[in-house]
């Protein structure tokens, strides 16, 4: 039998124990790089940035397939910076938008599909459809019926992101341990509260899943329906550029975009992490 | 105590499961009457059918056959004046110890006063827990767990109280403790209990009556009243009454393995 | 000897307005000149240059006017060699209600366009050569397939489309009840080439010979479209399944407009003049504020795989 | 205190106690279609197109903003039957394709995420980036590096529809109990096993839930890719039908991509059902 | 029988978790030592470190302060030769019960031979599962599942079986039964064990010696031998000497409480 030195090493899924109470403070650092959850993904893209520029000018990628990070900087000043605030702000406006109402119209219908059979069998086909239908195709009668404001944009984006969040959501609204509903059936107590004490917190590991995977979606939607219509936003800029082949200021908004992605996505991953830490899995609390 | 009327009736009751594989009767031909403020102790080998009982009088759940009525009307859903301690304690993770044993009330009612709280506070150190009130459920060891469900039955001070082994996961000691504060509760305000065990002890010490059922599918095999008259303590258990009892419950048990 | 394949670069989906490529090979003077011809569906001038430019296709349409603007940015090794349309295909469309009946009544108007079309750019210099400033008409920019729905159910007093594609426009009004009024932009004095034959440099410097021979194949299809165009729309809808050859006609009679006309009379049919590509190209750095001395027009052409006109 | 007439109503949470064991066979009617994964969607969608064909004939909408379904019912005559199966089957491929990949990339990632807090930390953001870049902008480069055959299409799609399932599968391998865990690690098991043999059987809900995302997620993608680049597809159809306005041939299109999508998520649905009935939440096996 | 060598031994086994609110002393110095083919009962009132001790001698967890060897070896990651009993059944929610007591063959070695299902038959047998072998344990109460763990631990016929609290959650007749079985089983093919429990009489009958422990932070308080030679049976309880050592264990199980 062979017993190793290092003892423990895969222990990440059992309950820590504090191997060293009293001097808790000195944690290793491979620990509090870990906590940090801005430093290791930051290092990741440093690394990628210089693979990327090093390979632009290595094998000389013309830019207008691939232009390097530092043209991609020059991308940024070709617009006044008040011009980016007002496009970042009209696509962060869409994609928040039609995320609330996502998640607004998904909630009912999750309760309802987790809740009914009967509703399940009608309703989800149809959100299948609503999912499935490619944006191109009926912009026109969305825009007929929804003018040109901001309304056709948000059910865009709406159209594109919901999805996931009512599928997360009614799996996790049905994963509820049923002695729990059995308690709640004894107490007789009121149906919503069923669903607003016991299914939906069970379901918050499930929704936030969903949430994590919309948000992306929110902002892609945001992108797309600018594509359909707008005269303004970070997508309807990227277009924009690409058609008038300003290529360093297309991708200039491009990493725009990206990051604001990413801060969207940690801003649901963290708001998971402080307010609901017990619907984390154990180790990452 | 006095013993007015009847609280729970079973008559001819049968349960039938379906399964991937066929169907199960869990529960046939039972018809048993509990008076009220009786403490009915329900005895029987695994699987026979104890938790089904138990569903069926908390109106979780519809006979297959036969009906059950609780304080003369036909049970057909969950009552107000029952309790519920589960076999597994079924808590809420999110919640602590207090907001665990305080969720009858915000889930029933949708608010929790500060008499709750008080309440609740009482319940919890009755259960050994004071100190743990803020505690979740993922730092309390098993039996810890199992006292919060404990205390969150007796919240809503139920006139029926239904409890599914609710002390197989603690250690003796706090078995013990637990079944003598149980029955100084039902003592200091009668209830109807219903209370499936394991344990012919603790069946003998807690119990009026004490009923045994066969293997699934569980029909009741005996019914008999505890000889000792009470208040009982640990030396109740003692003397030469009791331990016949308790090897009658016992030889009725293994009878049945022999069958 | 096995044909010499060439891959040409649509600048859109295949459609009436594309008929001449497809005149070539169905009526068989690609296979004439030598040449087997593959046909790539693009997304738009800037797609279509970039493919070009990457030699992902050899030669193919593509707006002048984008084309110069890839040069000046980006340098893209890509150059015209023949016009195609030698009008600007930009114009308002309106039905007969609004009482619009000249670039000069727009002002104060709602008008719809597409969010990425080219005539987006030149909307301002038209506007300022009627006199109209961009404040003041009402501009919303909406998908392409809106346009005709914004227009007939009055949503839009006018939208900003191409002379191809009349004969759909009017299809449309009819079935409104409505009647369409086109003010074309080149009649307002907006002179310039639009959609030319461009080519990959590399396929230039590789295969001048081969490219040649299709410049001549291109232009004897274009001729021959024009004078056929049962024929031609025939031919669109002989390798295109999803048109029929009524849709294909009715837009290739509109886009054969842009490339037989005046101009082609003054300078014949595929010309490239140096005035108007200066034209071209003063439009082009305006319109995008790009810097006019960043680019020599003359640069972007190459006249000499033109066929020496008869 | 009220004792209702009809009894346990809502007990569709609890298991279902034979009631009428014997009798078993006598399923009532309401049962009956439940059980039918077909007649109840197939009714709303009559439904649905019954309303849809008188409204456009009532409200008169004109066929260039919202065709009716018997306008549409023509538009599939435009085409004939063997071109309407070369784009259905293009489409196919690609969805599935990508899907397929999705699937495969998917796995190793998501294991490697739940298992690891340092790659966790390190590969999140670039998922989140590789899902938020929209499409077009990056197209250019996809076709120039990939060609013009199934590939750049596979990838797009893959883009568009892995992140779902990278999300759910994270969340449901980390959603493992930990005494199962522990079992493993007791037995000195090889780390695989522990994957293949507890977090992935266990992660199943979630990852059905992922997948039923994805597969749409994948229609979509495929079409998208298609509008990017493509001579064939159902979205290369639509699109080009919309450039022509030819608006019943495109929503002509439009029915059978989403009949696609509907067809291909009950696949998922049902192949759930069917081989991993114990992941399906209590009352729907 | 014949005690041979050291099984296990702690040695200052100390162990503190961090919590959400501040550390949590579970266990604190324990030293004791084990034979081997011994088979000791652990005693303490709930949540005092009886699971943390078993999973530091599992090598699930490393100890705070302390160490533990297992056949003289420290334990620094779990051994081939223990087998453990979890508190919780920890069943594989979509194997059926055959399939869940072959598990461990499956998880380690990657195959299930024909002996290893014809093993499994046995043991199923044993733990009173006959005819159950194709249910899945959603199917099963929850006695019948914890038997089905106990099943999986015996499969691989480990030197060391480590047991938490295996019988809670059996009826008193399946209880007796196993547990007799167990001591079978232990004779028949010689353990080490450590058997964690609640229930005084079952730790008197089983087992060779009895630690007990005190209230968190968990101490042994006392190691004490169980005075009546084996084979023992259900009379064995009877005897004047058990009497007093059942009475002397709750004692000190009821001290601490005053304390
Ligand atoms: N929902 C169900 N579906 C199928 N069978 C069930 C269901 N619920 C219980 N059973 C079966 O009915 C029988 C009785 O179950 P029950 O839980 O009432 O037993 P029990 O007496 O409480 O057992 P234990 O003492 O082990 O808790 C068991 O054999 C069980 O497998
Ligand atoms: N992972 C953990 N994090 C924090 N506290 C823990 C953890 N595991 C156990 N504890 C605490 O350590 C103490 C001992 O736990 P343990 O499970 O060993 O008790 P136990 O003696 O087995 O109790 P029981 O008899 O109720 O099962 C408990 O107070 C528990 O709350
Ligand atoms: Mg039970
Ligand atoms: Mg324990």
């Amino acid at each position: 039998m062979t017993v190793a030195d290092t003892p423990d090493t895969s222990s990440a899924k059992t309950p820590k124990p504090a191997t060293a109470a009293p001097s808790a403070k000195t944690v290793p650092l491979k620990e509090r790089l870990l906590r940090t959850p801005v430093a290791l993904p930051l290092m990741t893209f440093l690394l990628l940035l210089i693979l990327w520029e090093a390979g632009t000018r290595i094998f000389a990628v013309p830019s207008y397939i691939l232009p390097s990070p530092s043209r991609i900087l020059f991308g940024f000043e070709a617009v006044p910076a008040g011009r980016w605030v007002e496009h970042i702000w009209a696509t962060l406006r869409v994609a928040l938008l039609g995320y609330l109402v996502s998640f607004v119209v998904s909630l009912p219908i999750a309760v309802g599909l987790a809740k009914s059979r009967l509703l399940s069998g009608a309703l989800y086909p149809l959100l299948v459809v609503i999912q499935s239908v490619p944006v191109v195709a009926v912009a026109p009668i969305i825009i007929v019926v929804l003018g040109t404001g901001d309304a056709p944009r948000v059910v865009i984006t709406f159209m594109i992101s919901f999805f996931p969040l009512v599928v997360s959501m009614t799996t996790g609204l049905a994963a509820t341990p049923p002695e729990l509903i059995e308690l709640s059936r004894s107490l007789r107590a009121p149906s919503f509260r069923e669903i607003t004490q016991i299914r939906l917190p069970y379901a918050t590991p499930y929704i936030f899943s969903g949430m994590k995977i919309s948000i992306t979606l929110a902002v892609i939607g945001a992108v797309v329906s600018e594509f359909v219509a707008a005269e303004k936003g970070i997508g309807y800029f990227i277009q924009f550029s690409t058609s008038m082949f300003k290529l360093p200021q297309a991708w200039a908004g491009l990493v725009i975009l990206v990051a604001m992605s990413l801060l969207l996505f940690q801003i649901v991953s963290q708001t998971q992490r402080i307010f609901f830490p017990w619907s984390l899995p154990k180790g990452q609390k | 105590m006095a013993l007015a009327g009847n609280a729970i009736n079973f008559s001819g009751v049968g349960q039938t499961f379906l399964t991937g594989t066929g169907s199960l009767t869990a529960l046939d031909g039972v018809s048993v009457t509990i008076a009220q403020h009786e403490f009915v102790a329900v005895l029987g080998p695994s699987g026979c059918g104890k938790s089904t009982l138990l569903r069926l009088t908390a109106g979780l759940m519809k006979p297959s056959t036969g009906s059950v009525s609780v304080f003369g009307l036909s049970v057909t859903q969950p009552r107000d004046d029952v309790g519920i301690v589960f076999q597994k304690p079924t808590l809420l993770p999110w919640a602590n110890v207090e907001d665990n044993v305080v969720f009858p009330a915000r889930h029933k009612l949708g608010r929790v006063t500060p008499e709750d709280r008080a309440q609740a506070q009482a319940i919890i150190e009755t259960v050994g827990l004071a100190g743990f009130e803020k505690r979740l459920p993922s730092e309390l060891s098993g039996g810890m767990q199992q006292r919060v469900g404990i205390a969150r039955a007796l919240f809503l001070n139920p006139d029926i109280l239904l409890m599914d082994e609710p002390f197989s996961a603690l250690d003796a000691l706090t078995r013990d403790m637990m079944g003598f504060e149980l029955l100084r509760l039902w003592q200091a305000s009668p209830k109807t209990v219903l209370f499936i065990t394991h344990s012919i002890p603790e069946a003998a010490l807690l119990a009026d009556r004490v009923l045994v059922l066969s293997e699934r599918p569980g029909r009741v095999i005996a019914d008999l009243p505890v000889p000792t008259s009470r208040p009982r303590d640990e030396t109740s258990l003692g003397t030469p009454e009791m331990q016949d009892y308790a090897a009658h419950l016992r030889s009725l048990l293994i009878r049945k393995e022999a069958a | 000897s096995a044909a010499d394949l060439v891959t040409y670069q649509l600048d859109w989906l295949p459609g009436g307005d594309k008929a001449p490529i497809y005149v070539c090979v169905q009526e068989g003077f690609c296979q004439e000149a030598g040449l087997e011809i593959k046909i790539e569906p693009g997304r738009g001038s800037s797609e279509a240059i970039t493919k070009l430019a990457t030699g992902t296709s050899d030669i193919g349409s593509a707006g002048l006017g984008a084309l110069m603007a890839a040069r000046a940015t980006e340098g893209v090794p890509a150059t015209a060699v023949m016009s195609i349309f030698n009008m600007g295909p930009h114009a308002f469309y309106t039905t007969a209600d609004t009482g619009i009946t000249s670039i000069k009544d727009v002002k104060g108007k709602k008008i719809a366009t597409s969010p990425f079309t080219s005539s987006n750019v030149f909307l301002p210099l038209v506007l300022a050569d009627n006199g109209i400033s961009e404040d003041d008409i009402t501009l919303t920019k909406s998908d392409p397939g809106a346009l005709g729905p914004l227009l007939m159910t009055g949503q839009s007093d006018a939208i900003i489309a191409w002379l191809t594609d009349v004969s759909r426009y009017t299809g449309q009004a009819k079935e409104a009840g409505k009647e369409i009024v086109i003010l074309p932009w080149a009649d307002a004095g907006l002179e310039l080439y639009s959609a030319a034959l461009v080519a990959s440099d590399t396929f230039l410097s590789e295969r001048p010979e081969v490219a040649k021979r299709f410049v001549a194949a291109f232009k004897k299809s274009l001729e021959f479209a024009y004078e056929n165009p049962d024929k031609a729309a025939a031919a669109v809808a002989a390798m295109v399944p999803e048109l029929s050859a009524e849709d294909v006609k009715g837009s290739w009679l509109d886009a054969s407009k842009l490339a037989f006309n005046e101009v082609t009379e003054t300078y014949g049919l595929g010309a490239l003049d140096a005035d108007r590509l200066q034209a071209t190209w003063e439009r082009v750095a305006a319109s995008q504020d790009l810097d006019p001395a960043s680019l020599q027009p003359e640069d972007v052409v190459d006249r000499s795989f033109m066929p020496a006109s008869e």
